[in-house]
């Protein structure tokens, strides 16, 4: 009964009641096929969501990097012609200097981040659309082989772009929890007066969690586009959205300081299976964002019953009114 | 104890000076905190750094820590000139701060908040290793039996203090500055402090100790140095000085009475409470008190002294008893805007968080608790704020000038005014206040009793709660002393020495013994 | 030797939107008729579009084939190179592919966008003559920026425009209002309608919808459609544009039906695999009858996009596949 | 007395920073302006100035409404663009169902009440705002195509016809809508119990409530009257031309986001104005109007909106620091 307490388990379980359900109503959902596909599909929103965690547990949130991946992806396309490495390189490159620089920016000015990525959100948007001259941009068909390399069926159920979302979780989760860099994120995150206070150094962590969002979106944007073939300047608008909120399913707080990227993990193939299976019972969109919805209120509703909050305090008192 | 008498035998001479400013000066807009303030600090003292609240102790530190840049005045550090106004090269100076603030990240462990901040600690940050380096520390500040990976935000006020030293001892700086660390301490933990103090010096560590307690400074300091209006003057040695003389030096006159008069006759019983349980309280609690009288509940942090006020405000949930204001008895399970609506008020004790507005204007503040009143029909009349702003600023000797500056800028003192002059507007019959005067210096300590007393003399009940035990036993008609959870006695505090009060809320059990 | 079962999976785009909504049902009343199942995948994004179809292939769903509306453009060339390397047949629908990526589908059914801009130059050029209007410099009112399928129809009428005015008439702005209806073609319309007042004499709204909303946003800042402006669109969609069309104030419009559209993509899948070939080359659709299977698809089969002149009576008469215009022309 | 008033306003830094910010926001919108005219004419016809306002009036309804969640303290709402939609849509439903006018509008707005009530309530429980209404968002949007299935409905009725397109003295309803939720807004927050106490949760949530402030019932409010803001949108849009639609509302919450953060409103609560989010919303309206009527790009129109609030909103933090605190 405590171990069902435990946040991370509760999470665990969820997943195991969704991948269930999910299995028992779509035909070969439950193949290893299946999990290739799904784990295979969780790729891109998996290494954005390492990046954006990050930058939840130092209590800030980049809304940019839907934009960033998008850019990303149309230089990665545009630059297919030289090899995959340096298709990657010339997209990820720029990100993190971005990352630095909007980092810089932040911890200078110290605005806050929900304020200030606003307008990159907008305007790096636009930087898209403008570098692409508002068009398609489409691997030569020669390269194709390149997108086909990426999503390889290998070692049962994963490619190497599944493998380098979970190296890339892996590899975070480990230098957040175990390196003094990774401490500082999550000591600015939980308490940013007090670790100023405790001489915590303040531009550091912040520039090094919004270069790992901006970098991470854009080595996601670009692998993906080169994945998908293809890159539009509109794409990535909702990879913000799906990857804060496996971010939160993974129990990453909004308030910063708390999370980890198994619990990430956990939120993006949560997220992900539900999706997919929606999607292959042939369910209208509105149907992933009515399950979305309830899967984030359900979420409330125990971090509410878990905590202390005013509405338990207004029972108490009713309840013991009513008993006199 | 006067460690200044070890010092002199051990015949440090006065040529070690590390530190060394000179005409320091620092605003804020239009607020000069400091004032060219001279200060100097030798090799192995504690110097007491005194002064009101807002003479600008608190920035001095800040200033010294790279947390502000002084506007003008020069620094120099072992004799060679120092440039002030980054965190960094403070810290590379070996300066180490305590802030005022707690400043503890409740995030992380215990073990984790030692090493942040720059302490060495190098290779992986493993459970094990920060356990393994932090336990000493830990063990210096008495927290031996604290698993070092308890996250820091499950422990109690007191304990999160003393981490924050153990972190400044990890430091291993040569300048250690500690901004009012017993502000929040029990009296034991106090002592654990300064005995720390006092050995870090020994051991060669200068130290800067800000303090309004100000028996401390005579227990510890070698020397003083007091801030008045942002302004210094000369250091000079403890023993040369006493009580008297320091206040003097601090707020500019002899304070002539710290204390009030007591009450001269007491009216109808306002208040009574029978068997009242609440979680932070499951035994039974009884209480009484009148008309025109001030009742202290003296108590250490925890003992449930706090509590006992939180009950009777409907702060916490009443799960059992029953309690009558002037003899109308409390729905069951009260909430706090009902006791309100019965004539209770309650200023708690941590100003910052629920006692005011700090970015609001003074005010704002004060009408806060009075909304239906200043603005009838559910419309704001800003003749009625004015009106009740004045009232209560006048009431409180809160400068009427400054009814538009933020809270947050004023001196401890008048926050706190403001903080217990804002219930005046409610017109309370009981009035609650746990710990009056944290961190406020003596002048507005006394200004503070004194505005008490005229309030019970009006016809208030007032109930306040301290683990101050000289503030106790100098400002209540009756004092009930608690220990975890449990009134151990009522006594008249003319009839006791402050001797058996400590004795009472730290270890009750020797009187029975 | 065509199965009388078998599953098709469609592959679109949220049927939120009533175009693609329309889309699925023409295919499903196609594939009914042949006795096959048709399940509708919906994605709003293409990565999500890949991800549903790399899932079909992983998991060995095994369908007649598969019909194909990419999310964005020519987004989708890995999962079409996916799909055909898994030997599926795929027909696409609704963006015209390009002659390079031939080789990575088995027929296109569907509209052409580049012709309906060119229907909506003729449209407007012979709206003018009907007036009496000389036609001058003009304005587009776009969709989203980076619309794969709007830009095509700019594109068709700009090379109309071309033919027609050698001397050239100019478009003075061409300019994404975010959106598909008419609020959108509203807002931006009465945002440029009266700043360039006097210099231009017709607009073109890359749908309907959008002319007619512009339309209206002239019509508010004082100018008479049909004389002081010409609007044209060239994709009847519901009441409101067909009445406008019907009244004079869109000068005509043409039937770009998603319904007709869905059908044309499951005829020549069926002819395909009735066949097992397909002709290379482009071949528009008759309006009067379905295309046969018995004889194979061509590569791209461009559905019928039948002008309507605008009269009530054209909407009752005219025809495509036995629905009339008045059917066809309001799902939106 | 206006002696000792003087006296005040000279030691007054709050006041003179806020006026500080709103004539900062003043001159760039001016700047704006007059450096449109400059180089084309036609921007600066009374016209064109309509044309602004009504672009603005849209987002800057549903601002009115968001600056009191973003003053109380609760950040901001994601839901408020799905809300419109949906008043839209289920007012239209309900006329489908025969309803006259006046009572689809009456049910439609008690549905609006009760949505904001329970997002307000649940974040009253100490539920993060930004996740509440991003999962009440979501909800609705799957709510509204659920009964629609996915199709715009059509609204048969003269009263909503002259809503979307009447004019009062040549103004257009929108303009008229946006003038008035300005001044309610600007009386609410600054005349009225209920906009101080919004002021009071949103500097210190603690503190309110330690002083006797429902605030849970202030909260609620608040979420109810952002939801009631992006209702009346939602009623223009589908008035407009007479059809409730299901898309099209994805961009409204950042460019009633964006209008509030350019008005200078502290994402911490505790401070705002309305009338700073209606200029903010202006001032993005002149900026994409001035850009249109040169036909930029529209990848380039973003980039430049994007550069602006950016620059913008670090400008008011930089001027707002130094001056005070
Ligand atoms: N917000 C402010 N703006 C301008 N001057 C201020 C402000 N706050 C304080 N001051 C000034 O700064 C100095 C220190 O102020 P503070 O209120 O801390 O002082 P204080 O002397 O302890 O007051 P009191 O004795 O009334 O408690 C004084 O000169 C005071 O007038
Ligand atoms: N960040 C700030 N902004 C504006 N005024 C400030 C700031 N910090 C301090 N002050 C003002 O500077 C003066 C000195 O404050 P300081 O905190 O140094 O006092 P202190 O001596 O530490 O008082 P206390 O005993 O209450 O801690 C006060 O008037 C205070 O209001
Ligand atoms: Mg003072
Ligand atoms: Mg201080």
């Amino acid at each position: 009964m405590t171990l069902l307490k435990n946040p991370l388990l509760q999470r665990v379980l969820l997943l195991v009641i969704v991948y269930a359900a999910m299995a028992a109503s779509v035909t070969n959902f439950g193949t290893t096929g299946n999990a290739y596909a799904i784990l295979e599909s969780s790729a891109m929103l998996g290494i954005v969501a390492a990046g954006l965690a990050v930058n939840m547990m130092a209590g800030e949130l980049d809304l940019s990097v839907g934009s960033v991946a998008a850019c990303a992806g149309l230089v990665a396309i545009m630059m297919s012609g030289h090899g995959l490495v340096i298709a990657i390189i010339a997209a990820v490159v720029p990100a993190v200097l971005y990352g630095i620089l909007q980092g810089y920016a932040i911890a200078r000015l110290q605005i806050s981040s929900l304020v200030f990525t606003l307008g990159t959100f907008i305007g790096i948007r636009g930087l898209a659309y403008v570098i692409s001259d508002e068009r398609t941009l489409s691997l030569a068909l020669s390269d194709l082989g390149i997108s086909m390399a990426l999503r390889e069926r290998m070692l049962l159920i994963f490619s190497p772009f599944s493998l380098l979302m979970i190296g890339v979780l892996v590899l975070t989760g480990l230098l957040l929890r175990y390196s003094r860099p990774g401490r500082e994120i999550f000591a600015i995150g939980g308490s940013r007066k007090e670790s100023r206070a405790a001489g915590v150094p303040q531009t550091r962590p912040l520039v090094l969690s919004f270069a790992t969002s901006a970098g991470l979106a854009a080595l996601a944007g670009a692998l993906a586009s080169l994945k998908g073939g293809s890159a539009t300047p509109g794409s990535y608008e909702t990879v913000l959205l799906a990857a804060v909120t496996a971010a939160l399913i993974g129990g990453v707080s909004l308030y910063g300081g708390r999370g980890s990227m198994l619990g990430v993990l956990i939120g993006v193939l949560t997220l992900q299976v539900l999706l997919s299976g929606l999607q292959l019972l042939g369910a209208p969109n509105w149907a992933a964002n009515l399950a979305t919805g309830l899967i984030l209120l359900a979420f409330l509703g125990v971090d509410l019953v878990n905590g202390q909050s005013p509405v338990a305090d207004a029972v108490r008192r009713y309840s013991l009114r009513a008993r006199a | 104890m006067a460690k200044a008498d070890m010092m002199n035998m051990t015949g440090q001479g006065p040529g070690d000076v590390v530190l060394e400013m000179k005409g320091i000066s620092k605003s804020f807009g239009a607020v000069k905190a400091l004032r060219g303030v001279d200060f100097e600090l030798r090799k192995g003292e504690v110097m007491a750094l005194l002064g009101e609240n807002g003479a600008g102790k608190s920035t001095l530190v800040k200033v010294l820590a790279g947390l502000h840049a002084p506007d003008s005045g020069e620094t120099r550090i072992d004799g060679k000139p120092f440039s002030l106004g980054s965190a960094r090269l403070s810290h590379a100076a070996s300066i180490a701060v305590a802030e005022q603030e707690l400043s503890v990240i409740g995030a992380l462990s215990a073990a984790e908040n030692i090493f942040l901040g720059g302490v060495p600690f190098r290779g992986p940050w493993t459970r094990r290793r920060l356990a393994e380096k932090a336990r000493p520390y830990l063990e210096a500040v008495g927290l031996h039996h604290l698993d070092p990976s308890t996250r820091v935000e499950t422990l109690a006020v007191a304990e999160r203090q003393l981490i924050e030293i153990a972190r400044l001892l990890a430091t291993d700086a040569r300048i250690l500055i500690l901004d009012e660390p017993t502000a929040a301490l029990n009296d034991s933990d106090i002592e654990r402090v300064k005995a720390m103090v006092v050995r870090l010096a020994r051991a060669g560590h200068s130290i800067i100790y800000v303090t309004h307690r100000l028996g401390e400074v005579f227990e510890i300091a070698d020397r003083i140095t007091t801030l008045r209006s942002g302004q210094s003057s000369p250091p000079v040695n403890v023993s040369d000085m006493t009580l008297e003389k320091v206040i003097k030096k601090m707020i500019g006159r002899p304070l002539e009475e710290m204390f009030p008069h007591r009450a001269s006759s007491l009216g109808a019983i306002a208040l009574e409470m029978q068997g009242v349980t609440t979680p932070a309280l499951p035994l039974p609690q009884n209480l009484q008190v009148r008309k025109g009288e001030i009742l202290g509940i003296a108590g250490q942090i925890g003992s449930g002294s706090e509590a006992l006020l939180r009950a009777i405000a409907g702060a916490d949930i009443v799960e059992g008893g029953s309690i009558e204001v002037h003899g109308r008895a409390f729905p069951r399970a009260h909430s706090l805007p009902e006791a309100m609506k019965r004539g209770v008020a309650y200023c708690s004790s941590d100003r910052k968080l629920d006692g005011i507005f700090a970015e609001l204007p003074v005010s704002t503040n004060i009408i806060s608790p009075s909304m239906r009143r200043v603005s009838p029909g559910g419309l704001v009349n800003r003749r009625r704020i004015r009106a009740l702003t004045a009232e209560v600023s006048s009431q409180m000797a809160i400068d009427g000038s400054r009814a538009e500056y933020k809270v947050g800028a004023l001196s401890g003192g008048n926050q706190q005014k403001v903080a217990l002059g804002k219930w005046l507007g409610i017109a309370p019959r009981v009035l609650l206040v746990s710990e009056p005067t944290r961190g406020v210096d003596v002048g507005a300590r006394a200004e503070i009793y004194g505005h008490l007393r005229r309030l019970a003399e009006e016809g208030m009940a007032i109930i306040f709660a301290s683990s101050d035990i000289d503030e106790v036993q100098g400002l209540a008609d009756r004092v009930v002393t608690m220990y975890r959870g449990r009134q151990v006695r009522v006594v008249d505090p003319t009839r006791v020495t402050s001797h058996e009060l400590v004795r009472d809320i730290t270890h009750p059990e020797e009187e029975a013994a | 030797e065509l199965p009388d079962s078998g599953s098709i999976v469609m592959f679109g785009q949220s049927r939120e939107n009533p175009y693609f909504g329309q889309n699925a049902v023409g295919a499903a009343d196609v594939a009914k008729q042949f006795g096959w199942d048709l399940t509708y995948v919906e994605s709003a994004t293409q990565e999500q579009q890949d991800a549903a179809i790399q899932q079909l292939l992983a998991t060995g769903g095994d369908p007649l084939g598969i019909v194909l509306n990419p999310v964005s453009g020519a987004a989708a060339v890995a999962s079409e190179l996916a799909i055909t390397s898994a030997e599926i047949p795929l027909v696409l629908l609704n963006q015209v592919p390009s002659a390079e990526q031939g080789a990575l589908f088995v027929a296109y059914g569907g509209v052409n966008d580049y012709l309906s801009g060119v229907n909506a130059a003729q449209l407007l050029v012979a709206g003018a003559e009907k007036a009496g209007v000389t036609l001058g410099d003009g304005l587009v009112v776009n969709t989203v920026a980076g619309h794969t399928a709007a830009q095509q129809r700019v594109q068709g009428f700009r090379d109309e425009m071309a033919r027609s005015f050698p001397d050239g008439v100019s478009i003075l702005a061409d300019v994404n209002s975010g959106g598909f209806l008419e609020n959108e073609g509203y807002s931006i319309g009465s945002q440029i309608i009266p700043a360039n007042a006097g210099k231009f004499n017709w607009v073109y709204g890359v749908n309907d919808a959008l002319a007619y909303g512009a339309m209206r946003a002239a019509k508010e800042s004082g100018l008479e459609p049909g004389k002081d402006a010409l609007f044209v669109g060239g994709t009847c969609m519901n009441a409101t544009t067909n009445e406008a069309v019907m009244n004079g104030e869109l000068v005509g419009t043409s039937i770009q039906s998603p319904y007709i559209e869905g059908a044309a993509a499951m005829w020549a899948l069926a002819a395909y695999l009735n066949t097992g070939e397909v002709v290379d080359g482009e071949t528009s659709l008759s309006p009067d009858t379905p295309p046969s299977i018995d004889e194979p698809p061509h590569k791209w089969n461009f559905m019928p996009n039948t002008m309507l002149d605008g009269s009530p009576a054209s909407y009752e008469q005219t025809k495509i596949w036995g629905k009339s215009a008045s059917e066809l022309c309001d799902y939106n | 007395m206006s002696d000792s008033a003087m006296q005040i306003s000279q030691v007054h830094p709050p006041r003179s920073r806020r006026l500080l910010k709103l004539i900062l926001l003043a001159a760039a919108v001016v700047a704006l302006v007059a450096l449109g005219g400059w180089f084309n004419p036609a921007f600066l016809t009374p016209e064109n100035g309509l044309a602004i306002l009504r672009a603005a009036a849209m987002s800057g309804i549903v601002a009115m409404g968001a600056t009191f969640i973003t003053i109380s303290g609760r950040f901001f709402s994601l839901a408020l663009g799905q809300t419109a939609m949906f008043a839209g849509v289920f007012m239209a439903v309900l006329m489908a169902q025969g309803l006259p006018f006046g009572l689809a509008v009456a049910v439609m707005l008690l549905a609006v009440v009760a949505i904001g009530a329970v997002q307000g309530a649940i974040i009253s429980m100490g539920a993060n705002p930004i996740i509440t209404t991003l999962g009440a968002g979501a909800l609705l949007a799957g709510l509204a195509g659920l009964t629609t299935g996915g199709r715009n409905i059509a609204i048969e009725s003269a009263v909503v016809e002259w809503i979307g397109n009447g004019r009062i003295l040549g103004v257009p309803t929108q303009t008229w809508a946006f003038l008035v939720s300005v001044a309610v807004a600007w009386w609410v927050i600054n005349k009225t119990r209920f906009g101080r106490e919004t002021i009071l949760i949103g500097a210190n949530r603690a503190t309110a409530g330690a002083s006797g402030l429902n605030v849970s019932r202030i909260t609620i409010l608040v979420f109810i009257i952002a939801s009631l803001a992006a209702a009346m949108m939602g009623v223009f849009e589908a008035a407009q031309f007479s059809k409730a639609r299901v898309a099209g509302f994805g961009a409204v919450d950042f460019d009633v986001i964006a209008a509030v953060l350019i008005g200078g409103t502290a994402i911490q609560g505790g401070k705002g104005s309305p009338f700073r989010a209606a200029l903010g919303a202006v001032f993005i309206a002149t900026l994409q109007n001035y850009m249109l009527l040169l036909a930029w790009s529209s990848g380039v129109r973003t980039l430049i909106t994007g550069a602006f609030i950016v620059l913008i909103v670090a400008g008011f933090h930089i001027a707002g620091r130094r001056k005070g605190a």
